[in-house]
């Protein structure tokens, strides 16, 4: 169990270091996605749906939507 | 240069952190206030989901602030945006065939698991945010997959958003005179445990606030998309 | 008729004036003067009637007191008195101006102000008043826009500094004491150490010796002078200045007491040597300053400052005659430095603003009255005798020989000099010699300038001759200090250093006047030629004026420009500069760039986690 | 007057909060009523703040949310501090709402009277709750409300300037929800009268870091040296009569918080106030100096409302009943004058069409009840008497010197130099205003009515109290009483 | 193993924080920097879910009749987390809606290059 977690921090971090790396903006949205959903996920697992739900609905999906549309109306990659 | 001034200062905020957590291991056992609401949140609220008892019923009034909150940033946003002139429509693609039936397969289902989270919110795993949050993918998908845009309508989503905040705040106001005579008091009876009609106000909240919460992340995307498009 | 009702009607009179004004000018000019009139009649009826009272219960946990005693009578007379002749003479100059109303209601509040700083009796009051006074100063300074309102903030700014340091001081005072009644405190404060009297008198000191331009602090004052509107530098120069005098014997004799302010320091180093020596400093330097002014209100403004070193220089030593030496001075000062203001006023309005000393001359004959005022304010500047200023600095002199101060005496005999010389250039430059042509037809004094200008020559050969009307007051203010009192008679002082009695110099000096007139009678008279008929040497004769009257004392003002530049001035602005250049690049932290104010904030952070964990310091 | 009295103090936020999502519903029916709709929700706030006020001086009222007996639930405490600070934000909420009547007519203006009725319900929340989350989610109302606030105008340096005050707010609500959260992990308790009960040493890294974490978070707001970058931008960028209300009550409202997390939970002690009283007065003097040389007369201000938080905060460091009261009197004299400045400025700007100073020449003559409110407000900012500044700034002196302490009265004459430098430059702007003559011949025109009986009513607020200032002398030391003794507060609450 | 089982959530949690400061101290394109803001706010509430974990807990729901109050974990955290979230969504909204107008008057969305309201 705490090595599947162990893996999974791992991931996270390695996505939220991705997301510091990446010029293209969608990209770096998509791997900050990546983060919420294994939060969600951690969430999950420390006994916490409630909280794994609202992340998974709302910092997952509607915030990638929301960043998507914004880079959508300004511009794709970090000059 | 600079990145590593950042680091160091970090790795100074982390040791601090570090030095704050050792007082606090992980996975200790509960302190006491955290006991009282496991230990007797049951009867206090009468919802199954203690989460949900917190949330609405120890803490209701930090859900006030919250809705309040997501009601802000919808005006927020509209302030934001509401200047900008209108753009040309920009060359957008024809949503694929899968797509669009799809969301004609998925959107009523959508609709329908975001209606049962919030319904059932204080049984199960869920509630209004989380709901209302369901809810607002739905339309995202809609966004996504129709190619005209289907606006909000305006009338309604307004008063979804003005009545859902206002039948909290009313049922608080109520509790104020009705009862034990406190804000957000629980006035109605808890009813029997673990089912639908139960924990008195607290299904009747969540609904509201699910609706509300739908609506607004809703028109936060269709602020957001408005004019781009 | 108590104290609060002066008040009432002294601040209420300066409302009243400004709204009546919005109704009409003549309703308004007639309230000022009743009102500064009415105030005149009150304050004399207080003459000997010592009056207490609590004006406001309970002001922050203190009470607001209000006392009339002769030292208050004796300044709140001068005060409104000057304020009524001020006023009354502002009738005629302001005619043609803008916002008159404003001027009034300003010139009257500051007189309310000025009167409540003299009938303060707890040092919050006399702070509150000398605040008002400040900032109404500086609205009223500021009026005449273009070059005043430069002068407007030099004068706010160091004002400002000398509140903050009262404010230090009157609430220090209040923490140890308890209470901050003047009266209550001058018996409380013999007990403190002393160094912390020192620490009272200089944070005092710094304030009142602003306000009366104590050499080093005096820069505001020039600019200020000239300025503003002639009647209200006349009241600056003639009593607000002076309210650094008063303020100096309140501290000075009211509450630290003299006994104390004597044993301050050791030497040559003393609280009170110090003091006679940058009134000595004070004399000299600005009156010598004053001597290369071209601008007739500069050169008066130069010698406000330097007659005010006459003052401390009084005082400073605490002994009965310095007392009513630097007291009488300060009345005596206003009365002639008024007069000039009043009658380079005279000459202002009727030249339609000229003050330049080298482009008037010959009014004598166009305005008689304005040349009385200034022949009469120039001799009390330089203290003839038989005008007052000759009997004040009389007894500062007899002051400083009687304190073995031969140095401090002769500064003060070098102002004299000085003065002498600067007043002539500026009698001469304004009134004789020859008229430009283009002020052939200059517009008559009005009546209502003549008025204050008549009544304040009066005054000068008055108290010149009569001394002993103010000095019986003054001795009482003495006898109040806990000094020996003179002794007084009306026509002079009988004192251990000699005996001053103007009636015989009167007499002496009438004698020798029908002397010299008489051998003038009986010489050839005088014919009058025109301008014209004159022999130039077969050079065509000018039309215009030929007198000129530039570079007065140019051989003297090359030699001496070096030595007189106005450092302090200098160095003022240099601070200013080095201020405005460190505030401007101070805020230059503020990059516009986010990244950097978020590194403010972590760094703010980890600096307090560091050291905390580091060093365990909190 | 029996039945306001006994009001429920959660109907300051509730009522507004209310009023706020009814807008939208009246906006359906007419436009015309909505920007009523504030000056009656606040106007019902200080009727009843003002009522309660006097009833919570014997004795605070500790509302339960719910019925839950704290901990267990969310509590309001309406002690003196609360309510003073609420009906101090109603009263001026209030006459802001009534200037902005006919201010307000451009943009977005129905989402504009939302905005400014959240903003002051979340003040009112931040500065009632008992419990620091519920403080926290208010915080977030404040700040998120101000951010659209800044950029209501939505012309570039509003953009600019949300932008800026967006990122540096956002770091700070994390790092106070960091430090709720090292706090909850310890503690087990959210309420701020249990954790300071629990709390038994503020120096040990476990409780002081999350106390610098929320210190800083809170900072953020109350534009503290060196978190205050966000401030000049913002205030100046924002509509006058917002930046009047972030200037006199949102910064206030930040400083109460971090006040109240030092002195109440933290209770901190000894050498960490000389480093508040130090970090004060270097706010001060940037602050001031800041502003000396500005040309653009809101970032003027908005430069000035530093120095004044710095001299706010100096007095709280002080640590004395005289110290807090003098900070709290100030906070109030500082609402008043910055409020009456920026609203007189807003009209000033508005008719000139320009926020350079040097544009106001002439306007004394133009406008000549607005240029002596803009005076007023000025003389009382700088202190002098007879105007409410001078009261405030007395009081500070007076605890700054009992203290007795060498260094506290060096630092002070620090900070009195700072006034020195304020008095300067706001007495640069009197002089253009009233002794300049403009070259552009434009008509007389003064402001509407509603701005004129705000403007006033605000000029004469600030007259009373310099003159009266006993009048709330009460209110202050026993609010300062609160905040000292934070062993009265734990037991009211508590029981 | 056992440093994992105590310090791996906080590790996760910290270390998203610390990224997400990062982030926000050294980009200049705005959009990445609310993109750390999101990351740090992702790394907020895993902490504070973590503080609230008990070992061996259940989720604090009476779905099912076994389940003791006692090895329920906290619910506090969660209940905080839920309104961390809502608030978070709110002011990434807002900021986002700000880039768009942002992008709108400037152009660009480099902080660096937008410096006009400074000193």
């Amino acid at each position: 169990m705490i090595i599947i977690v162990s893996v999974l921090i791992i991931i996270m971090l390695a996505a939220a270091v991705a997301a510091c790396i990446f010029k293209d903006l969608l990209s770096a949205t998509i791997a900050s996605c990546m983060v919420s959903l294994i939060a969600a996920v951690l969430f999950f697992f420390l006994q916490a749906p409630d909280v794994a739900m609202a992340e998974a609905s709302i910092g997952a999906a509607l915030v990638t939507a929301v960043f998507v549309i914004a880079i959508r109306r300004t511009r794709r990659y970090e000059e | 240069m600079k990145k590593g001034v950042s680091i160091i200062l970090l790795l100074i905020l982390l040791w601090g952190v570090v030095a704050a957590l050792s007082e606090m291991p992980f996975g200790k056992a509960k302190l006491e206030v955290a006991g009282h609401y496991t230990d007797y949140g049951k009867e206090d609220t009468g919802a199954a989901n203690i989460v949900t008892s917190v949330v609405l019923g120890y803490r209701g009034f930090d859900t006030l602030g919250e809705v309040t909150v997501l009601f802000l940033a919808c005006i927020g946003l509209a302030v934001v945006l509401s200047t900008l002139k209108k753009q040309g429509c920009g060359a957008r693609q024809t949503p694929s065939l899968i797509l669009n039936t799809g969301f004609r397969f998925l959107f009523p289902l959508i609709l329908l698991f975001g209606t049962y989270v919030f319904m059932h919110g204080h049984l199960s795993p869920g509630g209004g945010f989380q709901g209302g949050a369901v809810i607002a993918s739905g339309f995202v998908l809609m966004y996504l997959s129709v190619p005209k845009i289907k606006r909000l309508n305006h009338f309604v989503s307004t008063l979804f958003e003005s009545v859902g905040g206002l039948i909290f705040l009313v049922i608080g106001l109520i509790g104020l005179k009705l009862g034990s005579q406190y804000f957000l008091n629980n006035f109605l009876p808890n009813g029997e445990f673990n089912t639908l009609l139960s924990a008195g106000i607290i299904p009747v909240i969540y609904i509201a606030i699910g609706f509300k919460v739908g609506s607004e992340l809703s028109k936060i995307i269709d602020v957001l998309l408005e004019e781009s498009e | 008729m108590s104290l609060e009702i002066l008040l009432a009607i002294a601040y209420g009179g300066a409302f009243l004036t400004y709204f009546s004004g919005k109704i009409s000018q003549g309703l308004r000019d007639g309230a000022a003067v009743l009102l500064s009139l009415g105030t005149v009649l009150i304050v004399s009826s207080f003459y000997n009637v010592p009056a207490a009272s609590v004006l406001y219960e309970g002001f922050l946990g203190l009470s607001l007191v209000l006392r009339m005693n002769s030292l208050a009578w004796f300044f709140a007379i001068a005060i409104v008195s000057f304020n009524a002749l001020c006023v009354i003479y502002s009738l005629a100059y302001m005619k043609d101006r803008n916002e008159k109303d404003y001027y009034y209601f300003m010139l009257l509040l500051i007189n309310a102000a000025m009167l409540t700083i003299v009938l303060s009796g707890d040092l919050v009051t006399f702070f509150i008043a000398w605040e008002i006074m400040s900032w109404a100063t500086f609205l009223l300074i500021s009026y005449n826009r273009n070059g005043a309102l430069q002068a407007g903030i030099k004068y706010i700014v160091l004002s400002l500094i000398g509140s903050m340091c009262m404010l230090i001081g009157i609430l220090s005072v209040y923490t140890s004491f308890n209470t901050l009644n003047i009266s209550e405190l001058s018996g409380q404060l013999t007990t403190a150490s002393a160094g912390y009297k020192l620490f009272l008198l200089i944070i005092f000191s710094i304030t009142f010796g602003i306000k009366n331009a104590v050499m080093p602090l005096h820069t505001w004052l020039p600019d200020a002078y000239t300025e503003s509107p002639t009647p209200f530098s006349a009241v600056l120069s003639g009593m607000l200045t002076r309210m650094g005098v008063y303020g100096f014997l309140v501290i000075l004799f009211g509450i630290v007491g003299i006994k104390s302010v004597l044993t301050l320091g050791s030497g040559f180093i003393s609280y009170t040597k110090t003091m006679a020596w940058l009134g000595a400093i004070t004399i000299v330097i600005p009156t010598f300053i004053a001597m290369l002014q071209n601008d007739a209100k500069k050169l008066l403004a130069w010698h406000g400052i330097g007659q005010g070193g006459y003052m401390i220089l009084g005082i400073a030593f605490g002994t009965s005659l310095g007392m009513a030496g630097g007291i009488f001075h300060t009345l005596n000062h206003a009365i002639y430095i008024v007069l000039l203001f009043l009658s380079v006023g005279a000459v202002e309005y009727s030249t339609s603003g000229i003050r330049d000393l080298n482009s008037l001359g010959g009014l004598f004959k166009k305005m008689p009255i304005a040349f009385l005022g200034g022949f009469l304010g120039i001799s009390g500047l330089i203290g003839v005798p038989l005008t007052n200023g000759f009997v004040s600095k009389w007894l500062i002199y007899k002051t400083l020989i009687l304190e073995n101060a031969p140095f401090l005496a002769f500064a003060a005999l070098l102002g004299t000099w000085g003065t002498i010389l600067s007043v002539y250039k500026f009698l001469h430059n304004l009134y004789l010699g020859q008229i430009p042509e283009k002020h052939k037809n200059i517009k008559k004094t009005p009546l209502a300038m003549q008025v204050p200008i008549v009544i304040l020559s009066f005054a000068i050969i008055l108290f010149g001759i009569m001394p002993g009307l103010p000095l019986k007051v003054i001795n009482s203010i003495n006898v109040a200090f806990g000094f020996s009192p003179l002794d007084v008679n009306l026509w002079g002082v009988v004192s251990e250093a000699g005996t001053l009695n103007m009636l015989n110099i009167f007499t002496a000096l009438i004698v020798f006047g029908a002397i010299v007139w008489g051998i003038f009678r009986i010489s050839r008279p005088a014919t009058l030629t025109d301008q014209y008929d004159n022999y130039a040497a077969g050079a065509a004769i000018p039309k215009d004026k030929y007198h000129y009257t530039v570079e007065y004392y140019a051989p003297f003002y090359r030699m001496v420009k070096p030595f007189l530049k106005d450092i302090f001035d200098l160095l003022y602005q240099k601070v200013a500069r080095a201020n405005d250049f460190l505030c401007d690049n101070i805020r230059k932290i503020y990059t516009g760039y986010v990244g950097n104010y978020v590194m403010y904030i972590v760094f703010f952070m980890a600096f307090l986690i560091f050291i905390q964990l580091k060093w365990s310091v909190f | 007057m029996n039945e306001i009295m006994n009001l429920n103090p959660v109907l300051l936020i509730a009522v507004p909060i209310g009023l706020a999502m009814l807008v939208p519903i009246l906006g359906l029916m007419s436009s015309k009523i909505v920007k009523w709709v504030p000056v009656v929700g606040f106007l019902f706030n200080s009727v009843v703040s003002l009522a309660v006020l006097p009833r919570v001086l014997n004795q605070p009222i500790i509302v339960k949310i719910a019925g839950f007996a704290p901990p267990f639930g969310i509590n309001l405490v309406a002690g003196p501090v609360g309510m003073f600070l609420a009906a101090l934000i109603a009263v001026s909420g209030f006459l802001v709402a009534v200037y902005s009547l006919d201010y307000i007519h451009e943009g977005a203006a129905e989402k504009y009277h939302i905005l400014f009725l959240l903003l002051l319900s979340g003040a009112t929340g931040v500065v009632l709750t008992g419990d620091i989350f519920n403080l926290f989610v208010f915080f977030e109302i404040l700040c998120i409300s101000s951010y659209a606030l800044v950029a209501y105008l939505g012309n570039r340096s509003g953009i600019e300037a949300a932008v800026k005050y967006l990122i540096q707010g956002a770091i700070g609500s994390s790092l106070l929800l960091i430090g709720i959260g090292l706090l909850y992990g310890q503690f087990g308790t959210l309420n701020m009268a249990d954790l300071a009960q629990n709390i038994t040493s503020f120096s040990e890294p476990s409780v002081f870091v999350p106390m610098i974490l929320m210190v800083t978070g809170l900072g953020i707001e109350a534009a503290i040296f060196p978190l205050n970058a966000w401030l000049p931008d913002a205030h100046s960028s924002a509509p006058s009569s917002i930046s009047a209300v972030l200037s006199g009550i949102a910064i206030e409202v930040g400083l109460y918080a971090v006040i109240r997390v030092v002195f109440t939970i933290c209770h901190v002690t000894g050498s960490f106030f000389v480093f508040l009283v130090a970090i004060a007065v270097v706010t001060v003097l940037i602050g001031e100096m800041s502003a000396f040389g500005q040309k653009n007369i809101k970032r003027m201000l908005a430069y000035s409302s530093i120095g004044q938080i710095g001299l706010i905060l100096f007095a709280f460091s002080l640590a004395t009943e005289f110290g807090v009261s003098g900070g709290l009197f100030q906070m109030l004299s500082h609402t008043l004058g910055k409020v009456l400045l920026f609203l007189s400025a807003g009209y000033m700007i508005y008719r000139t069409g320009s926020m350079e100073i040097s544009s106001f020449e002439g306007v004394g003559k133009k406008m000549p009840w607005t240029a002596l409110f803009f005076t007023i407000g000025t003389l009382s900012i700088i202190g002098l008497p007879p105007f409410a500044g001078f009261s405030s700034k007395f009081l500070i002196i007076k605890a700054a010197l009992a203290k007795g302490d060498l260094l506290y009265i060096l630092l002070m004459g620090i900070v009195l130099l700072g006034t020195v430098i304020e008095g300067t430059y706001f007495f640069r702007v009197v002089q253009v205003i009233y002794f300049k003559e403009s070259n552009n011949k434009t008509e007389p025109e003064g402001p509407p009515v509603s701005g004129l009986i705000s403007m006033s009513v605000f000029a004469i607020l600030v007259v009373l109290i310099g003159l009266f200032p006993n009048a709330i002398l009460k209110i202050l030391t026993t609010a300062a009483s609160e905040l000292l003794n934070n062993l009265e507060y734990i037991r009211s609450v508590l029981g | 193993m056992s440093f994992l089982q105590n310090y791996a959530y906080y590790t996760g949690a910290f270390g998203l924080i610390l990224i997400g400061l990062f982030i926000m101290m050294t980009k200049r394109n705005y959009i990445k920097i609310i993109i750390g803001l999101s990351i740090l706010e992702t790394g907020v509430n895993l902490f504070l879910i973590a503080v609230g974990y008990i070992s061996g807990g259940t989720a604090p729901i009476f779905s099912r009749s076994g389940i003791t109050a006692e090895k329920m974990v906290d619910p506090v955290p969660q209940a905080l987390v839920l309104t961390a979230i809502v608030i978070g969504v709110a002011v990434l909204g807002m900021a986002l809606a700000l880039a768009i107008r942002l992008h709108k008057h400037f152009g660009t969305l480099n902080l660096l290059e937008i410096r006009e309201q400074r000193w």
